[in-house]
């Protein structure tokens, strides 16, 4: 789960990060009222879960209220890249010394969180990685001792090779920033930038971090920062539903039992020459309810003009999900065509069933893949 | 005659009196597997089915019974405290099946195994069949068949689905191996292709791929290097948006990296036949495997 | 640092762990407020720093206001094996199934910190070490990966065998305890008992704590539960003047440098028929002011009638020590004779120093005593 | 010749240009201990003494010069730090001599410490002085003498105090050792003793002990079952009252156990004398050692 800067400032500021001040506002006036609380100048920053806010206008530096006024009206409802800005951050604006990157995240091949941060803060890390990777120190922080002080302070060193006062800030800022992410159960947490004033006083300027969604049992209380306006509704009603749910925008919709085989049957539509509406996991259940759910996100789409269905029971046997199906599509009406293949375990007992309804079957992966998109025109 | 189990593995289940657990654990003893003892703490003194003791801990089902492997079917919240304490009491095989880990559990865990010197398999995998040898995990039985073919897959009913066609097309598999789609695992990919490439009974393999991370990439400089047997891929995933979640913790593009089409070009600039559609994988193998 | 039960019971209960609530009060007044506040019955805790206030009538449990009122009245001024009781606990009464013991300490050995646990709790756990070994369980903790939910559920079923919800809870109860330990520097912690209620509810009823001195400085708050009253006056100033000191109960004064030697020469003095009045280590430095502070400190114990300064100058310089020696015994009024023993580095100029004084000098360390005692009488 | 030390032992001092750091360092040097780099991190390209370089890391002290050794002289706060540093940048040997450092800190850096397979002396403690070898630590080396003694105690100027008693009646010592009075310390006493026996220059040993704990008796143990070398012992502290600190953080009689009277009798046990007052050490070594 990503979340807004200003929610990810909150957390940075729990784990003892310096941030600077700021509200998160809603409104002109309140955004008025809170420049005055903070003294100007302030930032009037969109806060959007997406990046280029900045290239987009997103961001504004404010002297006077009147500026505040005037970037808040245009700020609020803007649209930046297809994400409509419904909250904005005051926060007061720091002189600008010096702007650094810090950020960690999840390293595959370590298995361990990956410390990484450079003296090119403030742009785009991914280009600062692709054109001149060389600029990029990384550390593999051992989580049986964590980042220790040395690690830290060599990192510290680094970026601020002339300056201890900074490189010792920083060192402190990413042994935070490393508790910050346990302790909160990241998968990505960024600074960008982090920055010094001229008279060498760091502070975490922007916050992007991104939340396991598997480890919310945890965070109870971090549910609250799931933007829910922010969200798609048919992958907000299909999270509620436990359903492992991607819009796109095709016409073909699909409904696969796991991931990869979900994927590979997006992939086997786009193949054939259609457009697989979503990416649809309905898991291991037979419950009729979750088809049922299924099916309503999936058809909550105008665009979908066929469904498929496309499952290998493997575990779960393929009369009970026959039955599943057949149950959930006889409690909806349903105005497109649906075609079902169903494979593997009881795979005989499923067909039979399926026999008596006017669902329509496909034998094998690529033949529910090519029907389905004739159907769909 | 298969990777990472043989005749000498002898099983506990963590998790055995849970809904899941229990049934797997039936199908699991129906192969002939040798489910020696189960675990769930505060049902210890129960029998499953019967027949196979429970006990409070894996410690007792070690001292009872010299189980080596463990098979994990725990809620998510447990997963990690079970394979810590399934590696303490000395198993050197654990399987984790269970999904929704997360990730800094395992990103803990994971010195602990090193230390023990413990091959973890997933979490949130299908885990590994082997066959006529163990089943240790969900794959289904029906579909798989002995023979010379390794399969490793990031998936599980997409590995289902290509098992199938492989038994389909009468070729038998010596391990069919699901590591999971989660950013940490315990078995990668690499792992499975240097087992799979000194296996003396495997005689070509099949990868199974998908979107996120890179390692199919590093598999690639891998076989391109060291594997002379012949080896089919595929990877799902193609048409995945950036920036999305495709179900998998792991199977993400982000940034612009970890996409279907690097990995193609990464797996095809090392010699490796990338088959289009699932059902391209059996012609690819057999045809790769005459030269 | 050992604190008292109700402080303790404010940190078991800042990381999570079960505790009635309760409210540390200073009067009659407070302590009937309190119980009305908590609903009856309540307990009436003495809080001093030590152990065996039961036995000594200093808890109590009361079912009425009139119990309160009485208990307290005894409870608050009452002298448990020489702490004045200044702090009563008010706490709600639980129903008590089971006590257990679990227990926290630093082992030397392993260099790791220890869990102990018993079925027998709420007894004298020293008692139960030495008598029945075989009921205490033990485990060492990894600090690299911390208490392990089978290392604590191992233990709670151990103490728990036959209630697999109680295990639970005692292995929740650990875990919580070891975070608590590990983030308050700990070196002992001790919940003794932990109790069931017969519903099968855990709680913590007592809390002994002690926190290292050396990591006071990550805690600043922590100094604020120094019971200052409950501090002998002269260890006080000495803990202020960062000097390491312990008030005995003899009549020759030392001043050594160095706590071994320290306790050598105070085991001298007993070995030559003296009683030392103090062990004092003033450290490596030679700081007249120091000097000075050692000597107040000294001189407030009336029974003090000889002091004697055994140095040896490794890193310090004799001279350096004699000179602050004689700034200082210059700088006060003291009554009592001074006998210095000095030796090592720069020796000779140090004692050519002190020939000028009328200060008393012995070349070694049994001279010192000696003449100290001596001079005692 | 000596424990721990020999003529390839090349230091890096950690807080060098301290107020301490700096002074030790410059007797260190006098004593012809191969003080080849300093460390303070913001400090890097001083000089110490105008001979010493200073780096702003010991992984550049070790790169530059092959230091194998670290001697410690920062603040508590920084000690365990330093610790790490040391011994992830190869150091075998860390003398740690900082005072007053979180006995929490100790207890996390130890298994960093095996892991690496690094020995610690420390912390808050004089440590070693091989006469004619090295000098690492604040032992005043006007006292100390070469020959067949070692010396392993808890203790500072205690040790200085019996240190100086032997080399006044002709007794020199191959190594004098202060472990320190810390409840977790690198090395032990038993670990001083082992190696003190297995050392063919060390002809005959004295322990300094103190209250609080059992090492010492576990020593006594040891040397009943392994050593053959005269050992005499010394045990500071029967006076101290139970419950209270005698400086050292570890010199406490708690729950009645680590007296100095059952040292003394464990001690006495295994058949060690032990003196009752400094001045008797000698005289009881060298009539043991007669024998």
């Amino acid at each position: 789960m990503n979340i807004h800067e200003y929610q990810g400032k909150d957390i940075f500021t729990g784990f003892g990060l310096p941030v600077p001040g700021g509200s998160a506002v809603q409104t002109v006036e309140d955004a008025v009222a809170s420049a005055k609380e903070y003294g100007l100048p302030v930032m009037v920053k969109s806060q959007v879960l997406i990046g280029g806010r900045g290239k987009a206008g997103g961001v504004k530096f404010c002297e006077t209220v009147e500026d505040v006024k005037k970037n808040a009206t245009n700020i609020l409802g803007m649209d930046i890249k297809g994400h409509t800005v419904r909250t904005v951050l005051i926060t007061p604006a720091v002189d600008i010394d010096t702007e650094l990157y810090i950020g960690m995240l999840i390293d595959r091949n370590t298995k361990r969180v990956m410390l990484m941060a450079s003296a090119e803060g403030g742009i785009d890390i991914e280009t600062v990685a692709k054109d001149t990777p060389e600029l990029i120190f990384k550390q593999i922080i051992d989580p049986r001792f964590g980042l220790l002080d040395h690690e830290a302070m060599e990192m510290g060193m680094r970026l601020c090779p002339d300056d201890i006062k900074r490189a010792r800030q920083l060192a402190s800022a990413m042994q935070k920033l490393y508790v910050a992410f346990i302790e909160s159960d990241a998968s990505m947490a960024e600074i960008n930038p982090w920055i010094f004033t001229p008279e060498g006083v760091g502070h975490a300027i922007d916050a992007k971090v991104s939340l396991d969604d598997n480890a919310m049992y945890r965070h109870p209380d971090y549910e609250a920062l799931r933007d829910l306006e922010a969200e798609d509704p048919s992958e907000r009603a299909a999270r509620e539903a436990g359903l492992s749910f991607v819009k796109l925008s095709g016409n073909v919709g699909c409904l696969v039992n796991g991931a990869g085989l979900a994927m590979a049957t997006m992939d086997l539509v786009k193949y054939y020459g259609g457009q697989p509406a979503n990416f649809l996991d309905i898991g291991g259940s037979s419950n009729p309810e979750k088809v049922v759910s299924a099916l309503n996100i999936i058809l909550a789409d105008k665009e979908v003009k066929a469904i498929l269905f496309n499952i290998f029971g493997g575990i779960t046997r393929c009369d009970d999900v026959a039955n599943g199906i057949i149950a959930a599509t006889n409690s909806m009406d349903i105005n497109v065509p649906i075609v079902v293949r169903l494979t593997g375990t009881n795979e005989a007992e499923g067909r039979a069933l399926l026999a008596k309804t006017d669902l329509g079957t496909a034998d094998t992966m690529d033949e529910v893949v090519k029907k389905a998109i004739e159907l769909a025109g | 005659m298969a990777i990472f189990v043989d005749d000498s593995t002898k099983v506990v289940v963590q998790g055995i009196t849970g809904r899941d657990g229990g049934f797997h654990s039936s199908e699991m003893l129906a192969y002939g597997t040798k489910v020696l003892a189960g675990v769930t703490p505060g049902r210890g003194g129960q029998k499953f089915q019967d027949t196979v003791p429970v006990y409070d801990t894996v410690k007792e089902a070690v001292t009872n019974h010299g189980v080596n492997t463990s098979v994990i079917f725990v809620p998510p919240f447990g997963a990690a405290g079970a394979i810590y304490e399934a590696a303490d009491a000395g198993c050197k095989l654990i399987v984790c099946i269970t999904e929704g880990v997360p990730t800094v559990d395992m990103v803990k865990v994971m010195p602990y195994l090193e230390e023990r010197g413990a091959r973890l398999i997933g979490p949130n995998c299908p885990g590994l069949l082997a066959p006529g040898i163990a089943k240790l995990g969900i794959l289904p039985t029906s579909i798989v068949k002995e023979g010379p073919v390794g399969l490793v897959s990031r998936s599980g009913t997409l590995t289902y689905e290509v098992v199938y066609q492989l038994s389909a097309a009468g070729l038998g598999q010596t391990t069919c191996l699901g590591i999971g789609g989660d950013p940490v695992i315990g078995t990668t990919f690499m792992d499975a292709i240097i087992a799979f490439n000194e296996d003396p009974k495997t005689e070509a393999f099949v990868m199974i791929g998908e979107i996120g991370g890179d390692a199919e990439e590093q598999a690639a400089e891998y076989i391109k290097a060291n594997v002379k047997k012949p080896v089919v891929s595929f990877i799902a995933g193609q048409t995945a948006p950036a920036g999305k979640k495709m179900g998998h913790a792991g199977a993400i593009v982000s940034g612009g990296s970890g996409t279907a089409a690097e990995k193609k070009k990464a797996l095809e600039a090392a010699g490796i036949p990338v088959a289009e559609r699932p059902m391209d994988i059996v012609p690819a193998l057999q045809e790769i495997w005459k030269k």
